[in-house]
């Protein structure tokens, strides 16, 4: 960017410092009534640690607030190809459900006879996830996918030490284009982690997992569609192996939205599966969180789901929070994500069975129509047949053109686009996974597939350099990781880089 | 639908493209016998007034706070939330954002972050704090686990106070990866009892102040001792404001503070989405779990913020993560940090006070009626008072009365002290609130 | 702006074309039910020609309109320096009260008994309107500043007409820094409309003044403060001869925020004076509006305003909507903008009668802190003494360096911010008039001025060309005026630019 | 304060930099006697949570159409707004800015309104269309005005059909500015009857389709004639919707086409902010009040939008503007081209056919009542009934009820068809609605 400002900012886009280089503590954007004075029953545990925290007036703190959103990109602003976040429209309806009086201001404890609705709208969620599932149980609390996954696997956990075989059973077998949550949680959860090997068409290689299979396997952890965003052909087969072997089978329901509607993991042999509400169900992803990762059950774990669970006594609903048969404990306080349950329902409810299947056949078609458009400029190593709701490519293409995956993501930025998921999964080299979701026209489609191929043919082109130098149009350029991570700065500090930097530029 | 774009029309025009007869082609990978035919048994498609309708038909079947004198805590907590805050984090751009793994387009979440992870420092007297857990009971359950990694033990020892969710939520999270979670009794005022069971072995101790009795505890001897063993201190909460005028864990001794940010910014909603607060000191930075947004500058040489020490985590580390989180709990720690903006020193220094003082108004009018005790030595805004009759059936009476008259001990944890109410006044509470509740409680009581 | 993409976006900013170049008319972004079939009864006035409205999904809707927003500076993003705009900060406490069911919802013909709170929060409203001016009486119903002149300028005409003088009192004096809605509301009342000259201190010659009353002189329509930023300090003088001449004397109030709560207007002789709801009172401007203009009356005019009244009959409150004594008929349907009723006293109760007073003050040492900050820099016309509400600059400044009033204005948008009011008034030569509001903070004044000063220094210095050439970093360079009105294009037409131009840029 | 940034020190310092002792330096110019002292004799300030009650307490005592069965038209309609539409328009960039004076950084606007000026222009079947005004009544007088500009003559003829409200303010507005206004007498099927008063002296004849009665009428006849005497004929509609099924007026020769575009986004909001829809020939485009957004281009020859013509408006032409209005609705506009664009084509048919198809039930669930006529031939929406009691009366006993049924046509103009009912249904009406209206206008009645 050229000319040079004497505000620091560029036209519509502020310059905004930090709120610490902004404000002294002596302003506030709250108007509160005057205390009374009552002496204080603090035992004299009264604060004299120095509160040094910045306040600004609400005409300040909204001008703060609108100018660092609009360094932000948003699935409002555009296409958000992120592989395996599936980014889609998160419906404003949804939002206003949230906050209605009487559901966004309820508190978690209040006596169950005055929330009789609310328990209602848990069980009405419940019942669309085990229909569109074809599973028995569901385990509501868990606070996203990762937390669903440990939810899932500690009843794996419980199932084996009930069958006593809690010692003895401490693999957990999982493929190398696993998500990182897997190993991580499996070994959260005590287990050593196996890995699994791919074929050369990107799914799991069934005999590798005969091989590893065996006495001491507690379970597998499976994706499907898997993080290539390919379903797994012999998913029957494995789970048939797994049982065979005294094992259970954990399914990463992280792509359901590729099948929601069309293909239930209860016909697949699953034994749990966690749902990212935020992903299939369109639950805003807020800048990082939060979500929601409800588990579905089959009948060898329902028994195993955590607390509290909802029981219904003559017509009344209630909460069983304390002990529930061979319930595991609690995953968290109180029930879990109500704002997201009901999000969740309202956009469940808004499709419909019909609207859903075609989620998720929107999903698919979309994702193929970018493969094929793509496929010609660049290199997808699984692209000879279909791909689910994601299309993934490799760096092959860049062979010699001294551009990376990430050079290619930066340029992305400039044409105004999210990237794509880089270097994720592992299996292929210089990954780049695409899901367009159900929720981009055809048009926002092509443009994106122009742009692309483009950038595609600059690379080959040779344009390292330029490439070295993107993003240019963005609200920053570069970033430095490593200066990050090698000296940390965490917090503000009163020597932090001079704010005229800022200006500077 | 409303919310897909493609039509007919697009869908073969594209098909087409693909070289695909019809979308069946795209999913011959899957099963033949796990596709379903027809549609499963779900209601159809609905508009979105039918859909609003329908959730107006959940929320008319609770009693909103709105409408009821009402004085519920242990562990969430009704306060008013600043408009400008919940207008805010619906923006498109920090609503339908993703996490900030490209922070040239993300510097708007990175930079609240990084004012987040500094506002949650200042508060709790620590010198770092990350970018949030789900919420407090998980943040104390990930302490547990981060203690047991510094100090390389395995034993943890559980207060007496500390809210009953946390304990079990530690048991269940911690407890299946190795520690061992030893529990001191149920005390109203004896946080300090966890030192009985304090021994060479123990990773950490973890103390709540308030606790879920709404006592107060100075912390120092209890991290003296700790710290005595080679043990850690984690300091629990659950009402952030407390902070605002009783002295933060980091002043005396904590190693590790966790707790629960809701009162600043997020709404009742149920019980989630929350934010968990997670802060400790800088020497075990890279021990922590969760993400973290760190300063840099740019290839202009441009103040900038990313997503840093990765390597904790789980999408670099794997197996040997320093915890599984990946979603976090991103938007509510952008609604407490706006709403902490718009507070300040002097703002929440005022609204503690509030708190404290309606408190108190509430132990007065409830410590006048005959047969109810007032437990708790020294409180915040919550504390535990004595019923004549089972608590639990004093709440359900207080109900029937349109009262929300807090929470009977015994729902949280089954069987103890089943006459102990735990009731909680903040600044949303009127004086017309209060005198109902002492009317509606006598009532109940004789 | 250097860098070509293919997309057309640049970095976060979105290229997007209109509505009609995107989708065709067989989408829609909203779900309904099927209707039964029912025989019409239309009377075989069933539709005929074509309704080629095109129509978004929601995710591309959504996606529109978020793009298009931010193309726009805002209140939110910056100080919004438009002189007698009053760009002021917008609580959005205010706009969540506008939307309460009870009061966003409900039909402005309900029977009134179902609708007492709304009646009483009028009457409230009326009765902050009425203490704030010391005036007897207000009429809330007018939707703007321009149809409350014409509200307060009927009430005239209405009144001279019973004294029998309709015929004879026909002209209307008005200040040639008038606002141009004071003489197209007299002209639209009948009446001819007399300009009176200013003197050198920027007010009313009180000689021109006296020279043009007459008997023939129905009135005089004087903005207080002025538009130039200045109290009309021998206002009651003019008064007082206005109503010796037998005319009346109409305050143009939208520049009330001066003095809110310090001066009362039915202290200076005011007969009748609009307020400007979406300047003093915060109601937002929403890109160009609503409004709202109450017309607070004195007591010689009280009988003339228009309806409908609210009326009290023991406790209950009730519409008077036929006749009601000499009032003039209705200015429009119903009962006017309640909507902005509701912000205005949530913005009041929230101020207090503190706040207020508080909030001129503030006002007026804001706009007097850039004056003296820039009067150094800029050339002040009447930069002596201190100025109210905002601070007025000429182009003298500019002498010889080839730079304009309107350059200035674009090269403030490449520093961030919207400029100041240009060319109005009317009295100075190439007018730049300046009104901060008292929201904005000391901080970012200063940044203000620093960005003005830095560019008066660069006209000085004799760069007229780049300034020619400004905005550089907005989302559009400067954009041709005399094209857009010499060839009107008020509509899109399939033969339209063509899209692609978008994109070429 | 909280919307107050300055600071005591602020002031000071600033104070000094002017070179003034006090803030009372800087009021000399006002007479000491015009400058009080104290404050003035009103509340102080409250805080947020304190305002927010106050008006909770206006709210909850009016009778919100979403608890009541509510069959309310004349002008004003209750439609389904999408969320996104609300949420949209409380964007920061559209909510606080100002009239884009400065299209450089005001596109947004001003692509909207262009879209907006075309939507309109196409649903009315007329060439183009201005940028809003206040209302459908203000519209209606300035198109009076419009016509006496463009024929040079002063004679206007209401038709009887016209809502009265539109009327009253077409003679307050326009009368004062030299324009007769002349009554066809109040006829529920009679907006030919203009004809009889029709001349050479007339400037046009205003009609409304539906009118206020709800009949809808054929106008090519009526402009046939009132174009053979030289006049222009102004069509008038209330219900936005009903366009999207019933023939416009600019297929039936209509030169000047008005209405209330508040059906289309907008709320009810007791009767205002709306939006005024304003729409006629290019040839008269010069003639036409307030905004127009046109296209244009930048430096870089790329395509943009400004506001156009405006030797037209009051702040160039003064005392000789084709009107005196400045701040018109845009914000309703912009949620008029927002809800329109979300509609489409295919939205808007189906919603005005929900619309009719509800109006149809009612009328029969109505018409079956005994002492009950169905006075409208031909409607879209809404109609009159004939009731057996005053009208009046009637809606007043449904109301005891909890019945919003309608309105009494003398309400709208005094004394004129007491035994009037006007009542009107929409897409939010349910069965249920509808059922319980007959039932309650039966006991009523009998
Ligand atoms: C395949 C896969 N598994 C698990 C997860 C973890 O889910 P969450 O982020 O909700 O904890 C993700 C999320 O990115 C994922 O893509
Ligand atoms: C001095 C003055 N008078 C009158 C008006 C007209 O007010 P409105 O735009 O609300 O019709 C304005 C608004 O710009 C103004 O500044």
């Amino acid at each position: 960017m050229s000319q040079v400002t004497v505000s620091g900012s560029r036209g519509l886009l502020q310059a905004e410092p930090l709120i610490f280089e902004m404000a002294g503590s002596s302003r506030t954007g709250v108007d509160l009534p005057e205390p009374k004075g009552t002496a204080n029953r603090l035992g004299g545990l009264k604060r004299k640690a120095a509160l040094d925290l910045p306040g600004l007036t609400e005409p300040e703190a909204m001008r703060h607030y609108v100018r660092l959103s609009q360094r932000n990109y948003a699935i409002d602003l555009g296409l958000f190809p992120l592989g395996s976040c599936t980014m889609k429209h998160n419906p404003r309806l949804n939002e206003k459900a949230a906050r209605m009086e009487g559901l966004g201001d309820i508190h978690p404890l209040q006596p169950t006879s005055t929330v009789q609705g609310a328990l209602a709208l848990m069980e009405e969620l419940s019942h669309w996830l085990m229909e569109l599932t074809g599973m028995p149980a569901v385990a509501l609390s868990p606070k996203a996918g990762a937390h669903g996954e440990l939810c899932g696997m500690l009843a794996i956990r419980a199932a084996l030490i009930a069958r006593g075989e809690g010692e003895t059973r401490k693999r957990v077998l999982a493929p190398i284009s696993s998500h990182g949550t897997n190993p991580a949680t499996a070994a959260a959860c005590g287990f050593t982690v196996d890995e699994i090997d791919a074929m050369p068409d990107g799914r799991v290689d069934l005999n590798s997992l005969k091989a590893k299979l065996g006495p001491d396997v507690a379970g597998l952890m499976l994706t499907n569609p898997n993080t290539c965003g390919l379903f797994e052909r012999d998913v029957k087969e494995i789970a048939d192996l797994v049982h065979a072997a005294g094992g259970y089978f954990y399914c990463d329901g992280a792509n359901y939205n590729a099948i929601v509607g069309r293909v239930r993991p209860g016909d697949l042999g699953v034994d749990a599966m966690h749902i990212n509400l935020h992903k299939t169900f369109s639950t805003p992803h807020g800048g990082g969180g939060p979500g929601a990762g409800p588990v579905v059950f089959s009948e060898a774990l329902a028994p195993f789901a955590p607390l509290p669970r909802i029981v219904e006594r003559d017509g009344v609903l209630a909460f069983e929070e304390h002990e529930f048969g061979q319930a595991t404990g609690r995953l968290c306080a109180f029930q879990g994500q109500m704002g997201m349950y009901i999000r969740a329902l309202a956009y469940m409810m808004s499709h419909g069975s019909d609207g859903l299947r075609q989620v998720a056949e929107d999903a698919v078609l979309n994702a193929n129509y970018l493969l094929a458009r793509l496929k010609p400029y660049m290199s997808a190593p699984f692209g000879d047949g279909p791909c689910m709701h994601e299309a993934l490519f490799d760096d092959s293409f860049l062979e010699g053109t001294g551009v990376e995956t990430s050079d290619i993501a930066k340029a992305l930025i400039d044409e105004g686009y999210h990237p794509m998921t880089m270097y994720f999964p592992l299996v292929v080299h210089g990954a780049m996974l695409i899901e367009p979701t159900e929720t981009e026209s055809k048009a926002e489609l092509d443009r994106f597939a122009n742009a692309l191929i483009a950038i595609a043919e600059r690379a080959k082109a040779g344009d390292a350099a330029a490439f070295k130098a993107a993003p240019r149009l963005a609200p920053s350029r570069r970033l430095d990781d490593t200066r990050a991570a090698r000296q940390p700065k965490l917090r503000w500090k009163p020597d932090t880089i001079d704010p005229a930097r800022v200006a500077a530029e | 639908m409303r919310y897909l774009p493609l039509t007919p029309d697009d869908r073969r025009a594209m098909l087409g493209v693909i070289g695909a007869k019809s979308i069946d082609d795209l999913y011959i990978d899957v099963p033949k016998a796990a596709q379903r035919a027809g549609l499963v048994d779900l209601p159809r498609a609905q508009g979105e007034a039918e859909v609003e309708r329908a959730m107006r038909g959940y929320a008319k079947r609770n009693l909103s706070p709105a409408n009821a004198p009402f004085f519920i805590g242990a562990g969430a907590y009704r306060h008013h939330i600043p408009a400008s805050v919940d207008h805010l984090i619906q923006r498109s751009e920090f609503l339908t954002a993703y996490t900030p793994y490209q922070p040239e387009i993300a510097q708007g979440t990175l930079q609240s972050i990084f004012e987040f992870q500094t506002q949650v420092a200042i508060l709790t007297g620590m010198e770092v704090a990350n970018a949030s857990m789900y919420d407090g009971s998980t943040a104390c359950a990930e302490a547990a686990l981060m203690a047991a990694r510094v100090t390389k033990r395995n034993k943890v020892i559980l207060s007496g106070g500390l809210h009953p969710h946390y304990a079990e939520t530690t048991k269940t999270m911690a407890g299946a990866n190795g520690v061992v979670l030893v529990d001191s009794p149920p005390a109203i005022d004896g946080e300090a009892e966890v030192l009985k069971l304090l021994d060479g072995d123990t990773a950490a101790v973890i103390v709540q102040s308030p606790n879920v009795f709404g006592t107060i505890t100075e912390l120092s001897k209890i991290a003296e001792a700790v710290h005595a063993q080679g043990a850690l201190l984690i300091a629990v909460f659950t009402e952030a404001i407390s902070l605002g005028l009783i002295e933060p864990p980091g002043a005396m001794g904590a190693d590790i503070v966790v707790g629960e940010g809701q009162s600043i910014g997020v709404a009742l909603s149920f019980g989630g989405p929350y934010v968990g607060l997670f802060a400790t000191r800088e020497k075990f930075m890279r021990q922590m779990p969760g993400r973290l947004a760190g300063e840099t500058v740019d290839a202009d040489g441009k103040r900038g913020f990313v997503l840093t020490l990765s390597t904790r985590e789980q999408h670099i580390r794997r197996a040997k993560a320093t915890s599984n989180i990946c979603t976090n709990s991103g938007l509510c720690a952008q609604a407490f940090t706006m709403h902490m903006t718009l507070l300040g020193r002097k703002g929440l220094e005022r609204l503690a006070l509030l708190n404290h003082e309606r408190a108190c108004d509430l132990a007065d009018a409830l410590g006048a009626i005959s047969g109810v005790e007032v437990l708790t030595p020294r409180f915040f805004n919550e504390f535990a008072v004595r019923t004549p009759k089972k608590a639990d059936a004093v709440v359900e009476a207080l109900a029937k009365r349109g009262v929300l008259g807090g929470v009977a001990y015994s729902r949280l944890k089954a069987g103890a002290m089943d006459d102990v109410l735990l009731v909680c006044a903040t600044e949303t509470n009127t004086d017309e609130d209060i005198a109902a509740f002492a009317v509606a409680l006598k009532e109940v009581c004789s």
